[in-house]
């Protein structure tokens, strides 16, 4: 059996060599991030089966539990994996025409650092690792957003850091509370001497924690660095941060409130929170004529959504609101792939200035249109089934405030689907300059259309992700079985 | 038995009709105490027309005019007259309702290709006014088929034998009183004579229509006059099992007709529109909801 | 009296993030406000240690077989803290590097002058 | 696989191939558009008479996915695809000056096979799943022209997405509370459901369907979508597009909802059947004389497609036999008689450099006969005078109503004599009155718009004289539907409160006729003179001058257009705004200070251990 320490291992080992194998041959440097998230793709397909039999636990230095740092490998962190090495490598294979100026080798070290850390996120077993491969993610997507150099990117990188380093500051805060109080440091052990404790001293801890990583997640109201980060980086890097950083951060709250905490009473409120997040979120894009910017509120939006998915707690929302974060992963990558090529073109991130691109990039303006229609929730694409397993879901609960949740999220969806085919329209139907018909380079029409066929593909056979989601679902809400396995 | 009806009743119609235009011209000049022409002279006037040359504008010109006479007579075969009434049977009061269609249409389909501005605005006011009417006299008409608990207007007729005039049974006393008041300008006689006109837009739709043409717009017209009255008589006068009694009813129709045509001015489109959506719309209405009510 | 020196460290840890957040949150140069980061960073890593201080304890080292395990202070702290400012000093020297950036762009520090990116 | 399976396998694969072969050759994917969907009439009318239903597919969820076939499904899914086949045809002309024909064709078929999805759907999933492609591939076609279609297509897909938001409200409900998606299945569960949960699921059906069909007061997109779409598909979206709303309301109350529960449901005066009711007659009453204010050629008809939209819903809102034919029936003559009158308009458009102004054309009746015949038959469909189909269906609609109530009888035969007023302005407008000075050099129709308009018209005549035709059919539905059975013959339809007989009429009609022009060759030899050289007391018409049709009912528009202002359009686009300036005021937040956005982070923090302590929900 392969061992799943690779999953890490090998993209940082590569970061680091990235400045060694760019002085040796500046053609391979390029091809560095896809070679090792190729690597990892693999490597979590081959780990598919066993995962699904039994989830895999590593323990590092060879301590056991509650010793020690363990790897949890279960579904639902194999998914993210894989969604990760997934994603980073269209993204990568994006990157090969779409970085050209600029420090690439940073880039790159960066790029592949920034996917080191949500890989280590996502399959740590141990809080504080947690925190140190969250830092990685961050610290590098500081970095990355900052990577033109301009003066939009230095704005919302500083931004970013700042909030980024409060929020993670009061999440150690959060994590040395638990210490404290448990004296470990293994989520599985505290989760499963949480009940020994009375509820009311843990609440600032999970307070701290969940605001801490709420910021990274985007929950509404720790979310202002969002637009502007996503709106300024590099739109390979964009279509990262929203496909991928986000939604390592709304792992991370899930796992916490879930699996280390699970008390159920406060569920509800995720979900008002994740409607609120929605809500805004949405309504902000309405008002926005900046491409990115919309995109970036959209994630909002989105995030919003499958947190409230995720909040009501039962095997079918959350598996719907795995789906939608699969289907948000792809679909707002696209949409951001898309986008960075028009952006690029047109010279202009105004929405206005993207009218005629139908004629111009016809197969970018295609992908952007699948992206909005999947995000939108409309069939044949794959936002409609996450959107069916949410809605089914959440009205299965039959309760009265969250019927009216629901309709609220319906009402998002009209908002959203609103400035979407906006957008479209000024694709298609208006009339722009008359520039000549250029396609974007090979690699990125490769990156888009590799996404195209996965949100078709999932959009009309979603059961062949729905078993995998449906185990990933109970891995998450199935707090003994997890801390059955990784104390043995 | 069954196709002399069916050739007598619009001959019959049509005569008729002349004659009424022609005893129209009479009466109206008795009243302004001159002597008037014979009663017979429309029919002479017709015969004429036939011989005369004419200019015709198209094929929309000679078809809207056909089409207009033609769905008029058909009228006639559903009208019962007295007793003859040979297509009582293929449908009633609707499909009488929307024959009646076919003539103003027709007309200004045929008048409309002429491209003569007396003509657009004699055709403009036609529908108008027929809007205008249309509205209290369907209340009427919806009155009558609820209270009877029929469209078919033979069957109106022949239970009016039992009751009474409907114009003088109880539910639809406001309702017969709604179709006097509307009657006029379903003859399109003085207060509502907007459409032809003579001295103002020069006979509107009739302005570009000579010789043949002329004869058959005139026939189209005497019709018109025919169905009005014959309507009238079936619905709220209790028709007459005998064709003579129903023609002297008929009679007494048209001489109300004429002298309201004697004594009153010419209106405006638009005063005649709103004269036919207040008063005798609102008795129509209430008309309706009486037999409404005490209906069921 | 025993209170404050029972929790002294706490306290001064506590009083630490809460003069570094209160810079963040009042100060706009940018340059106070990474001060502030920094100051809540200490006061943060000195909230772990204090976690595992145990009063008069010994090292956390196995030096000889009369030292009791229930004695030493906990070592596990400690290890998070080396790695917490690790990672701060990392944060700080970005957080720096990227405020020179910054000068050169806009030419001031001034965060209220600093809002080309908004709503 | 069965028929079905085919059918939506040819029809969706043709779609792609369409496409595809645009980029080789534009007239190989004419030659294979025209084919495509010659077949899918063929494979459909070999349909006929077929009922069956099969599970196509497992993969969404494992939820089975089934198509079915039944009368009412066919006789959809024949008008779909016969109407189909005429536009693609029509289009063949009317596209060759445009550009993105190939998208053109491609969503055309699109729409045409997502509705024919929408029509065999056999659970609600499917039918969800077709009808939101087919409402993004029309936004799509909707918006094609650019320019106002802009504004038009956004104004349809919002609606058209709150509808169907509501409708997946409604159809998830139902599979919560059912487990089932199955129509048939659906049914026998809804018996025992609550009155509340059924009258929620009309709402939330209504909503969808509602907007779709255009029913008062969700007919606000429709005016613009039908003016600024091109004219093929303008035929499509007033002929069958919207009748997926018939459909819809059809499959709610009489199968979702069931025939005896839907007329009971509610309470005794607002009752679900008494507000359809209502509602239908105002989307008769107060569209018909919007349409009278129209300037444009194919708004007026947009109008007067909400109008007779409003005709049909009544006829299926009543919900007795003879309704139930009639609206079915008027729903068969409106697709035929609409379709036909927009081609003729979109002809009239096309040869005329895309004039749709009917104050700026005129006596195009010597330029393109044809289109002028077509209009005429058209229209008196339109109206409903005898011999066309809708003469027959408006009668059913009215022989059903009259006894029950004559208010709304009363509506409906009034709301035909403002037809008659808006018909007229139609065709003087265009084809009668004075040839302006410009459009002398107007070609006659082309040969594809010719071939369409011809057995349009020829259908309206055919199903006016012999409505047995497609009574047969519709008798089927009706039965199916839990209704008595009529009695029909070929030429009419024989009921307890009065008979017709289009035969003996249509005899009469034929010898007035021939009676009338044989009187009129008896007659003494015409001379053709030219359109303009016409009596004016002496004066001199001055030509080019005036137009005598600007204004034409403008002593009636004057006394009732203070009383037509679109009070639900302004309200639409009050929310509209209302939700602009809401987001615009929302996003104020993010004020771009960096301390305001940890000040967000602090105050989240003290807001939930404020909430804890003040109520501590743990």
């Amino acid at each position: 059996m392969v061992n799943p320490v690779l999953l890490i291992a090998v993209p940082l080992g590569l970061a680091f060599m990235v400045p060694l194998i760019d002085s040796a041959s500046r053609k391979l440097t390029r091809f560095v991030p896809v070679a090792a998230l190729l690597f990892n793709l693999i490597l979590c397909i081959r780990l598919i089966p066993a995962v699904l039999e039994n989830p895999i636990v590593i323990n590092l230095g060879g301590f056991t539990p509650p010793f020690g740092i363990n790897l949890f490998v279960g579904p639902l962190g194999l998914l993210f994996a894989g969604l990760i090495s997934l994603a980073g490598l269209v993204v990568s294979i994006y990157s090969l025409s779409y970085i050209k100026n600029g420090p690439v080798v940073k880039y790159h070290m960066l790029y592949m650092l920034l996917l080191t850390g949500a890989t280590g996120v996502v399959l740590t077993g141990d809080l504080f690792n947690l925190f140190v491969f969250f830092e990685i993610l961050c610290i590098s997507s500081y970095a990355l957003v900052a990577y033109h150099g301009d003066r939009a990117g230095i704005e919302s990188s500083i931004k970013y850091l700042i909030q980024g380093t409060v929020g993670s500051g009061l999440l150690l805060i959060g994590i040395g509370f638990i210490y404290g109080i448990f004296g470990t440091l293994n989520m599985a052990d505290i989760a499963m001497k949480i009940a020994t404790v009375e509820q009311s001293t843990l609440f600032v801890p999970m307070i701290l924690m969940v605001a801490g990583l709420g910021v990274e997640s985007a929950i509404f109201p720790l979310n202002a660095w969002l637009p502007d980060a996503h709106s300024s980086a590099p739109s390979s890097i964009s279509a990262i941060l929203s496909g991928i950083a986000i939604e390592v951060g709304l792992y991370a709250v899930a796992r916490i409130v879930f699996t280390v905490f699970g008390i159920s009473d406060i569920y509800l409120f995720f979900a008002f929170l994740g409607i609120l997040t929605l809500l805004i979120g949405e309504m902000c894009a309405f008002a926005q004529s900046n491409i990115k910017r919309m995109l970036a509120y959209s994630s909002i939006g989105q995030i919003g959504l499958i947190l409230f998915a995720l909040a009501l707690a039962t095997n079918n929302t959350v598996t719907g609101g795995l789906f939608q974060l699969v289907n948000h992963t792809f679909s707002k990558g696209l949409l951001f792939l898309s986008a960075g090529y028009m952006i690029y073109r047109s010279g202009s991130m105004e929405i206005s200035s993207l009218n005629g691109m139908g004629k111009r990039m016809p197969l970018t303006s295609l992908a952007f249109t699948v992206g909005a229609f999947s995000l939108v929730g409309l069939p044949p694409f794959a936002g409609f089934p996450g959107k069916f397993l949410i809605v089914s879901g959440a009205l299965l609960k039959g309760e009265m405030v969250i019927n009216i949740l629901v309709g609220l999220v319906l009402l998002s969806t009209v908002i959203e689907g609103t400035y979407f085919f906006r957008v479209i329209q000024a694709l298609y139907f208006k009339d722009g300059n008359g520039e000549q018909r250029k396609q974007a380079p090979a690699t990125a029409v490769t990156a888009m259309i590799a996404l195209m066929i996965l949100i078709v593909a999932l959009g009309v056979y979603p059961k062949f992700l729905a078993d995998f989601l449906s185990s990933a679902s109970s891995d998450l809400l199935d707090k003994m079985s997890y801390v059955g396995s990784v104390l043995k | 038995m069954h196709i002399i009806e069916f050739i007598f009743s619009p001959l019959l119609a049509l005569l008729i009709g002349v004659f009424f235009l022609g005893l129209a011209r009479k009466v109206m000049a008795r009243i302004q105490w001159r002597y008037g022409p014979p009663v017979m002279q429309p029919l002479i006037d017709i015969i004429r027309l036939l011989s005369q040359k004419s200019a015709s504008h198209g094929v929309a010109f000679n078809i809207g005019l056909v089409m207009s006479l033609a769905g008029s007579l058909v009228i006639t075969l559903f009208l019962p007259f007295g007793k003859i009434a040979p297509m009582s049977n293929s449908g009633g009061m609707l499909v009488i309702l929307y024959l009646m269609l076919i003539g103003p249409l027709g007309m200004a389909i045929s008048s409309g290709e002429s491209a003569n501005p007396n003509a657009s605005i004699g055709i403009s006011r036609k529908l108008l006014l027929a809007m205008g009417y249309e509205l209290p006299f369907l209340l009427v008409v919806l009155a009558l088929m609820k209270a009877y608990n029929t469209t078919s207007i033979t069957e109106i007729v022949s239970l009016q034998r039992d009751t009474g005039w409907s114009m003088f049974t109880f539910p639809l006393v406001l309702s017969g009183i709604a179709y006097l008041l509307i009657l006029p300008a379903m003859l399109g006689v003085r207060p509502f004579e907007v459409v032809n006109a003579p001295q103002e837009i020069s006979s509107g739709p009739l302005v570009e229509y000579g010789g043949p043409y002329l004869a058959l717009a005139t026939l189209q017209h005497a019709l018109a006059l025919f169905i009005g009255i014959s309507l009238f008589v079936n619905l709220m006068w209790g028709g007459a099992a005998n064709p003579v009694i129903f023609f002297l009813k008929m009679l007494v129709v048209f001489f109300l007709g004429i002298f309201v045509n004697a004594v009153f001015p010419r209106l405006r489109i638009d005063q005649a529109i709103r004269y036919l959506w207040r008063w005798p719309s609102l008795i129509a209405f209430a008309g309706l909801i009486l037999v409404c009510v005490t209906g069921s | 009296m025993s209170f404050l020196q029972n929790n002294i460290y706490y306290i001064g840890a506590f009083g630490l993030i809460m003069i570094g957040l209160l810079t963040v949150l009042v100060k706009h140069n940018l340059i106070k406000v990474i001060i502030g980061l920094s100051i809540m960073d200490t006061g943060i890593n000195l909230f772990l240690i204090a976690i595992g201080y145990l009063r008069n304890g010994t090292a956390p080292i196995f030096s000889s077989p009369e030292v009791e395990s229930i004695l030493m202070v906990d070592p596990v702290p400690q290890a998070l803290v080396l790695t917490a400012i690790v990672i701060g000093v990392a944060v700080l020297a970005l957080a720096l590097s990227l405020a020179i950036r910054l000068y050169k762009h806009f030419g001031t520090l001034d965060l209220h002058k600093i809002k080309e990116l908004k709503w | 696989m069965t028929g079905m399976e085919i059918l939506l396998l040819v029809a969706f694969g043709g779609v792609m191939l369409t496409y595809i072969l645009g980029r080789i050759s534009s007239s190989l994917r004419n030659t294979f558009a025209v084919v495509l969907s010659l077949v899918l009439v063929v494979i459909i009318a070999l349909m006929y008479d077929k009922t069956g239903e099969t599970i196509f597919y497992r993969g969404f969820f494992g939820i089975p996915m089934v198509l079915r076939i039944n009368s009412l499904s066919w006789i959809f899914a024949m008008t779909i695809s016969f109407i189909g086949c005429l536009s693609v045809i029509f289009s063949l002309d009317y596209m060759k000056v445009k550009e993105r024909t190939s998208f053109f064709y491609a969503m055309l078929l699109l729409v045409n096979s997502s509705m024919m999805g929408i029509v065999l759907a056999g659970d609600l999933l499917t039918l969800f799943i077709f009808w939101e492609i087919m409402s993004w591939s029309t936004f799509l076609l909707i918006s094609y022209n650019g320019g106002p279609a802009i504004a038009a297509g956004m104004k349809y897909i919002v609606m058209s997405f709150a509808g169907s938001m509501a409708m997946l409200a409604g159809i998830i409900s139902i599979f919560t509370a059912f487990g089932t998606l199955q129509i048939s299945e659906i049914a026998a569960g809804m018996s025992s459901a609550s009155s509340g949960f059924k009258i929620f699921i009309v709402i939330v059906f209504g909503i969808a369907f509602g907007v779709k069909n255009a029913i008062w007061p969700f007919h606000a997109w429709l005016p613009q979508a039908h003016a600024e779409a091109p004219s093929p598909f303008s035929a499509v979206l007033s002929g069958v597009l919207i009748k997926m709303g018939v459909f819809g309301f059809i499959l709610t109350m009489y199968v979702v909802v069931g025939l005896g529960t839907y007329m009971s449901l509610g309470g005794a005066i607002f009752s679900v059947r008494s507000i359809l009711l209502v509602m239908g007659a105002i989307t008769i009453l107060v569209p018909t004389f919007v349409a009278l204010l129209q300037d444009d050629a194919k708004k007026l008809l947009a109008w007067s497609t909400i109008a007779q939209a409003g005709y049909i819903m009544l006829g299926i809102a009543y919900g007795t036999s003879l309704s139930m034919a009639g609206g079915v029936l008027h729903f068969l003559s409106h697709v035929v008689f609409k379709s036909l009158l927009f081609m003729t308009v979109g002809a009239v458009e096309f040869r005329t450099g895309g004039i749709r102004d009917l104050n700026s054309l005129g006596g195009l009746i010597k330029k393109m006969p044809f289109a002028f015949t077509g209009t005429l038959i058209g229209v008196c469909g339109l109206i409903g005078v005898p011999l066309t189909n809708g003469f027959v269906s408006k009668w059913l609609i009215y022989k059903s109503l009259i006894f029950g109530s004559p208010l709304l009888t009363f509506v409906a035969l009034f709301g035909t004599w403002g037809t008659v007023l808006y018909s007229y302005k139609l065709i003087h407008n265009i084809f009668l009155g004075q040839l302006p000075e410009k459009l002398k050099d107007v070609e006659n129709t082309p040969l594809s718009m010719k071939l369409p308009m011809i057995i349009l018209s020829f259908t309206v005549l055919l199903f006016g004289i012999l409505p047995g035709l497609p009574l047969r059919v519709i008798n089927k539905i009706v039965v199916s539907l839990g209704f008595d059975s009529l009695n029909i013959s070929l030429w009419g339809i024989v009921s307890e409160s009065g008979m017709l007989n289009m035969i003996n009429l249509f005899a009469a009609i034929l010898a007035g006729l021939i009676a009338v022009w044989l009187f009129l060759r008896i007659g003494a030899r015409t001379i053709p003179v030219k359109q303009d050289d016409n009596y004016a007391a002496g004066a001199a018409v001055p030509r080019d001058r005036y137009n005598y049709t600007v204004k034409f009912y403008d002593p009636l528009l004057r006394m009732i257009s203070p009383y037509l202002r679109d009070i639900f359009d302004t309200f639409y686009m009050k929310i509209a705004d209302l939700t602009g300036y809401l987001s615009n005021g929302i996003r104020k937040i993010y004020t771009g200070y960096v301390g305001n956005y940890v000040m967000y982070i602090v105050l989240f923090i003290s807001l939930m251990i404020f909430v804890q302590m003040k109520w501590s929900p743990w």
